[in-house]
């Protein structure tokens, strides 16, 4: 077995001499916290904690919190049951069942999107595998229920979220995560995206 | 020797029978060659220009699939040349195809995948708009095509000329605008479609069985044998086991009796796996109340009607859908243990048996009615003739019955009709593997049979020819036991109790 | 100065297609003496002779002859008339002038290969030459040229005539045979080569019109005679027909090996009023362009042609003056061979429709100047990868006019 | 009722055994039957596999990859304009406007004429060159377009 020699301040036989320097140190810290205490008490300043969960509090939108399917303009999911992010889900918590879409230019679409929320470890590899952009993981970080069944989001649940917090929608433009690229699709080309399924 | 050549391929030296290509060659020698249009199974079309390679001596590349192997020659498949004509093969194959990889069902078994990552350019230039072609065009009863993510390969055209010499596909219009299709809205019927879908090295041709069903990057298999008629052609069937489901059948290349094909039908073979249609776990009526029970539980009563009734009352009931190790062992049993003699073969009314379409599917909807017959015979000291013997058994008036189910639901329409005629005998022992149709009054037992995908064993096929169940699928149903299992256990229970009793 | 002619003799002579006036002047007279002769005797004549395949590719025609096995019982013969290449007109002339010129020759070399039935594949945007070649075969069966026992032999040759339907590719010999076969007109994978196993799996040899007819001149001048014309690896003559911005656009009949400058300058007539060459495809479309300095000393002749990076092809000069967009030249190009890919091959299907797409680009003003190398990546690798030619012959032009125009097709790109 | 009319009939007829294979004469009777019905119908494919035992796949292959059958409904006169390599520099797509010009000047669906532009029709010598149904004619140029297609009626 390994032992690492730590070395150790020396002892000095003035106890009161060697603590001084805590001593100070602790002195000021407090003078600080009893300034801001009573400015506060005063009202001179305004208090920064929340009291949650009274008010609500709010993650910025990288937060990896309870996810969401992301919508089509028409309002139906974008997702097309690739299952690119069952597949990559390292707790396998995410089951889809794939269906024939009614309308052939979509093609493909999840009749069954369920994510079983305990078992999930938000890591956002669903968010990233997915080619569609159609999952992503919202701010939303208190997951409090009951039941055993609500642990189950199914599609509906994960798609529908109109009070979503922090500013999000589940409705992207089509075309939000491409901008970046510096490229705004032409009408004819998301045409022809739409047709083949993909957004 | 005047019938092989020798030549180099890579390095190393290839020798094969005379007349064959580069192809067939560096198959045998387990060379890749990334191809597309070259089918072991079809004529050589030579038109997707990816199986290209270099021989010395040559003013260009060649394509292996049309290149006689000659004496001498020296082929090489790794030279800088190939390897960039086989990106830019790759890229013009993909710049009109839809890349619709995520909602495409070949993904993952998709020879445009595979040689991407093999031998892809990676970086492709093609930045203009695709040309856009008809998605989702519904072929027939189980076929799907989409000709956007066709590359023309034309090896499922050839495939309609060849084996099932229909010829329902051609290649319409030229140039970019070439489209696989049929003659207007016309299908394709016949019952070897499926194979179109095999055939399709890319996502084009998909089954509308298999449709959306499953990613199959999630899919084991397992090499069976087909129950579905007596061809016994190799197939691999597909499964999730995690989920305890089948999802589909696809042939295994065998020469001697299927080559490279099977038919529809027995792509259907599987459906009655699933836990939905099994029996789940042993039932017996009791008090006239059907409950499920142990299987210990069914065997032992079993045992004791046949102790009560005495052997001579006795009579086994067999289909022909179990494998020859399953007959063995349950002949040992009960014929040569127990010292049954009453054995009849329980097949359908009417048949034809010795129809055959001319490709793969016969009339004999049974696996294994060489193996019975053989089984038959060394039981009964004669040669019995292929009948069904159920109206012969039930005029014995016996008064236990053990019947083996047969276990293809659709091979075997008449079950239930049949067992109607078992309802006077007091008691019948259904060993099933199915549940559906199992349900009629008069039987006293049913103990669940594993599927043929969940077993090994074999059959023997209508020329007798041995057809291996090679690997097995943990059963759908835990408590699933084969023949001879169920024989096994039904045997430690009768030496349990006779040494209880000895006691 | 005046030239030998064979195959536009009848240039100048008044009703020269009717059968009479072939007769007139020794017409059927070289068949006669031919069918008496063996089949290798014939060959190796046509082989002294050295006559090439005038359709394209310059290939032996004696040699191509000799491949046909002796022991065959079924061979065909096919004359390729499905002149398709543009800027080429000079099979449709021969029809124009004398159509039993290429009948007589049609039933020497049917003779020297042992195929008793040959047929002539037109293409059918050739009405007035398909009449003219119709009335032409009657008058011979009429007059027994064609038929059973031909001259007292016991030589048959029956001679058909069949129409194509707009497609060039028909004019490749296996797409040809393919056409002929009632299919698509898809080339076929060689090997087997059709002297081998073409038209129905029987040997078949398919020459060009201008070949076949070039037959009995030599049948009746000898093989000496025609040698003494041309140069020594290309003999005979060949007609080339000029177009473009000439002031006499024509086919000419010159010995092979004659001046490509002075065919365009002196016997065509010089360019048009006010235009100056610009360059020069000597061989049909899928030539590669020569530039002005390159044909300073250029002779017609398989050879030289190719030592200077194009080639003889059809013998289609085609005269590109000083003021036509080379963009233009290319979109026209690439857009024929897009239209006309038959869809077999891979890289040719979908390069060419590549080709034709990123030169749409510059149409629509998303190209960029880039797009010249890429132009000239996609037909390097089109190029050789292909059953037929036809890749190769949308290649080859691209290669070299985004080589020899870059700067002028990066200006156009850019607007300028 | 009968798909092929009476003579159409009998010469499809001689064609299946003019050649070697029925299937060679696939071609000459597509061009037989646009010319007897101007365009060839869906009716006609079907009828060749029902009465002539010609795969409708093999004829339809055939009737979409060649470029001069024409599978719809057509005019009257169709213009097939020679727009490739020398005619173009010879002023093609100056005549061809003026022929879009001449064709406007008819009220819409009344216009007998329908222009095609064509890969080279072999007479170069004569650029620009273009077929009126079956007539060709040469030299055309922005003067003389006019009367030709005028007496057309």
């Amino acid at each position: 077995m390994a032992i690492i020699r730590v070395p150790r301040p020396p002892r000095d036989a003035n106890v009161f001499a060697a603590a001084w320097g805590y001593l100070v140190t602790i002195c000021s810290g407090l003078k600080l916290t009893l300034t801001i205490f009573f400015r506060q008490l005063l009202k001179l300043e305004k208090t920064e904690t929340v009291e949650w969960p009274e008010q609500p509090a709010t993650y910025g939108e990288r937060f990896k919190g309870k996810h969401f399917l992301t919508l089509r303009d028409d309002g139906q999911v974008r997702c097309t049951a690739c299952f690119l992010c069952a597949t990559a889900c390292p707790a396998q918590c995410i089951h889809i069942e794939a269906g024939q879409h009614p309308s052939n230019e979509i093609e493909k679409f999840p009749v069954r999107f369920e994510i079983d929320i305990l078992r999930c470890v938000f890591c956002g590899y669903c968010e990233e595998a997915c080619p569609v952009d159609a999952i992503r993981l919202g701010p939303e970080y208190a997951i409090v229920d009951t039941s055993e069944k609500k642990w189950v989001y199914t599609k509906d649940y994960l798609a529908d979220r109109p009070a979503l917090q922090g500013g999000i929608h589940s409705i992207k433009p089509e075309n939000e995560k491409h901008t970046s690229i510096g490229h705004e699709p032409t009408a004819k080309e998301r045409k022809s995206q739409a047709h083949h399924g993909h957004v | 020797m005047a019938d092989t050549v020798t030549f180099t391929l890579n390095d190393k030296n290839v020798t094969v029978p005379k007349g064959w290509t580069v192809m067939q060659a560096a198959k045998q020698a387990q060379v890749d060659i990334p191809h597309f249009c070259w089918h072991p199974g079809l004529s050589v079309a030579g038109v997707c220009r990816f199986c290209m390679v270099h021989v010395q001596g040559a003013r260009k590349l060649e394509i292996a699939c049309n290149l006689q192997a000659t004496e001498g020659m020296i082929v090489r498949t790794d030279t800088p040349e190939v390897k960039e004509a086989h990106k830019w093969g790759l890229e013009f194959h993909l710049i009109n195809h839809p890349l619709d990889c995520p909602v495409c069902d070949q993904a993952g078994e998709c020879g445009l995948q595979d040689f991407y990552m093999q031998v892809g350019k990676y970086k492709s230039q093609m930045t203009r708009p695709k040309v856009l072609k008809p998605k989702a065009v519904d072929l027939g009863p189980r076929l799907i095509l989409d000709t956007e993510r066709c590359i023309l390969c034309s090896r499922c055209v050839r495939f309609e000329e060849e084996v099932t010499k229909t010829g329902a596909l051609g290649i319409f219009d030229r140039g970019d605008r070439a489209i696989i299709g049929t003659y207007g809205e016309e299908k394709i019927e016949h019952n070897y479609q499926e194979n179109l879908v095999d055939v399709c090295p890319v996502g084009a041709f998909t089954s509308k069985k298999f449709r959306f069903k499953q990613r199959v990057w999630f899919l084991q298999e397992k090499s069976s044998i087909c129950p579905g008629c007596s061809t016994g052609c190799k197939i691999k069937v597909h499964a999730r086991t995690d989920r305890r489901t089948y999802y589909r059948v696809k042939p295994e290349i065998d020469e001697t009796v299927n080559g490279f094909w099977m038919c529809d039908k027995g792509r259907d073979t599987i459906a009655h796996l699933n836990r939905e249609h099994r029996l789940p776990q042993s039932q017996m009526r009791i008090d006239g109340k059907k409950q499920t029970v142990p299987t210990a539980q069914a065997l032992e009563s079993l045992r004791r009607a046949i102790e009560t009734a005495g052997a001579e009352e006795t009579a086994l009931l067999v289909s022909a859908h179990y494998t020859v190790e399953e007959y063995e062992a349950f002949f040992h049993y009960f014929c040569d243990q127990l010292g049954v003699t009453k054995v009849y073969q329980w097949r359908a009314e009417t048949e034809d048996r010795d129809s055959f379409d001319g490709i793969l599917l016969r009339g004999d909807e049974n696996p294994n009615t060489a193996g019975l017959r053989a089984a038959m015979r060394r039981v009964k000291g004669r040669t019995v003739p292929i009948k069904n013997e159920i109206a012969t058994c039930v005029s014995k008036k016996p008064k236990v019955v053990v019947a083996l189910c047969p276990e293809v639901p659709f091979t075997s329409p008449w079950f239930q009709e049949d067992l109607k005629q078992l309802a006077g005998i007091s008691h019948v022992s259904l060993w099933t593997c199915r549940y559906e149709a199992t349900e009629v009054a008069g039987i006293t037992s049913w103990i669940p049979m594993k599927g043929f995908a969940e077993k090994t064993g074999h059959f023997l096929n209508y020329e007798g020819a041995k057809r291996e169940l090679q690997e097995a699928f943990p059963s759908a149903t835990a408590e699933a036991l084969s023949v001879v299992e169920a024989v096994q256990q039904m045997a430690a229970i009768a030496t349990i109790t006779t040494e209880t009793a000895t006691l | 100065m005046e030239f030998t002619k064979i195959l536009t003799r009848f240039e100048n002579i008044p009703n020269s297609r009717a059968l009479a006036t072939y007769e007139k002047h020794g017409g059927y007279e070289a068949a006669k003496k031919a069918l008496t002769q063996t089949r290798e005797e014939i060959i190796t004549l046509v082989k002294d002779s050295g006559l090439r395949g005038r359709g394209g590719a310059g290939f032996p025609t004696g040699l191509k002859w000799s491949f046909v096995p002796k022991t065959a019982d079924t061979v065909y013969l096919l004359c390729n008339n499905d002149e398709g290449e543009p800027g080429t007109f000079k099979d449709r002339y021969i029809l124009e002038l004398s159509p039993h010129m290429l009948i007589e020759g049609m039933i020497i070399a049917a003779h020297a290969i042992g195929a008793k039935k040959a047929y002539i594949y037109t293409r059918c945007e050739f009405y007035d030459e398909i009449r003219w070649m119709n009335e032409a075969i009657a008058e011979a069966y009429q007059a027994g040229y064609l038929g059973k026992n031909l001259f007292g032999t016991n030589v048959q040759v029956d001679l058909d005539h069949y129409i194509g339907a707009g497609a060039y590719i028909c004019g490749e010999e296996t797409g040809l045979i393919s056409s002929l076969e009632g299919k698509k007109g898809q080339p076929k994978l060689k090997p087997p080569f059709p002297a081998i196993s073409g038209y129905l799996g029987k040997p078949t040899i398919v020459n060009n019109t201008e070949t076949l007819a070039a037959v009995p001149w030599i049948i009746t001048h000898g093989a000496a005679a025609h040698r003494a014309m041309g140069t020594e690896k290309s003999p005979g003559t060949k007609l080339f027909c000029v177009s473009g911005p000439v002031k006499k656009p024509g086919v000419f009949e010159r010995p092979l090996g004659y001046p490509l400058k002075k065919l365009i300058f002196e016997d065509a007539g010089g360019m048009l009023d006010g235009k100056q060459l610009k360059a020069v495809i000597p061989g049909g479309a899928s030539a590669p362009v020569l530039l002005p300095a390159e044909i300073e000393t250029l002779t017609l002749d398989y050879e030289a042609i190719a030592a200077a990076g194009s080639m003889l092809g059809s013998g289609a000069v085609m005269v590109i003056p000083h003021d036509q967009p080379m963009m233009e030249l290319l979109r026209i190009l690439v857009n024929f061979f897009h239209h006309e890919s038959c869809g077999q091959c891979t890289p040719c299907r979908e390069g060419t429709g590549w080709l034709a797409s990123v030169v749409q680009g510059v149409e629509e003003k998303t190209a960029t100047p880039e797009d010249v190398e890429k132009l000239y990546q996609i037909a390097v690798h089109m190029e050789g990868r292909t059953i037929c030619a036809l890749s190769d012959a949308a290649a080859m032009p691209t290669k070299a006019i985004t080589r020899k125009f870059a700067d002028e097709l990066k200006r156009s790109i850019r607007g300028i | 009722m009968e798909t092929f009319a009476r003579d159409l009939r009998e010469k499809i007829q001689s064609e299946l055994t003019r050649y070697e294979t029925p299937r060679s004469a696939i071609l000459p009777i597509l061009h037989l039957i646009q010319d007897h019905c101007e365009w060839i119908q869906p009716m006609h494919v079907e009828g060749l596999e029902r009465e002539f035992g010609l795969s409708r796949v093999h004829v339809q292959e055939v009737a979409t990859f060649y470029s001069m059958y024409r599978l719809e409904p057509c005019k009257p006169f169709r213009i097939l304009f020679c727009d490739n390599l020398v005619c173009a520099m010879m002023g093609a797509e100056g005549v061809m406007d003026k022929i879009r010009s001449h064709m406007a000047s008819f009220p819409t669906d009344k216009c007998p004429f329908s222009l095609q532009g064509v890969p080279c029709l072999g007479v170069c010598d004569g650029a620009p060159a273009m077929l009126v149904n079956k007539e060709r004619h040469l030299r055309v140029n922005r003067d003389n377009v006019d009367a030709i297609l005028a007496s057309y009626k």
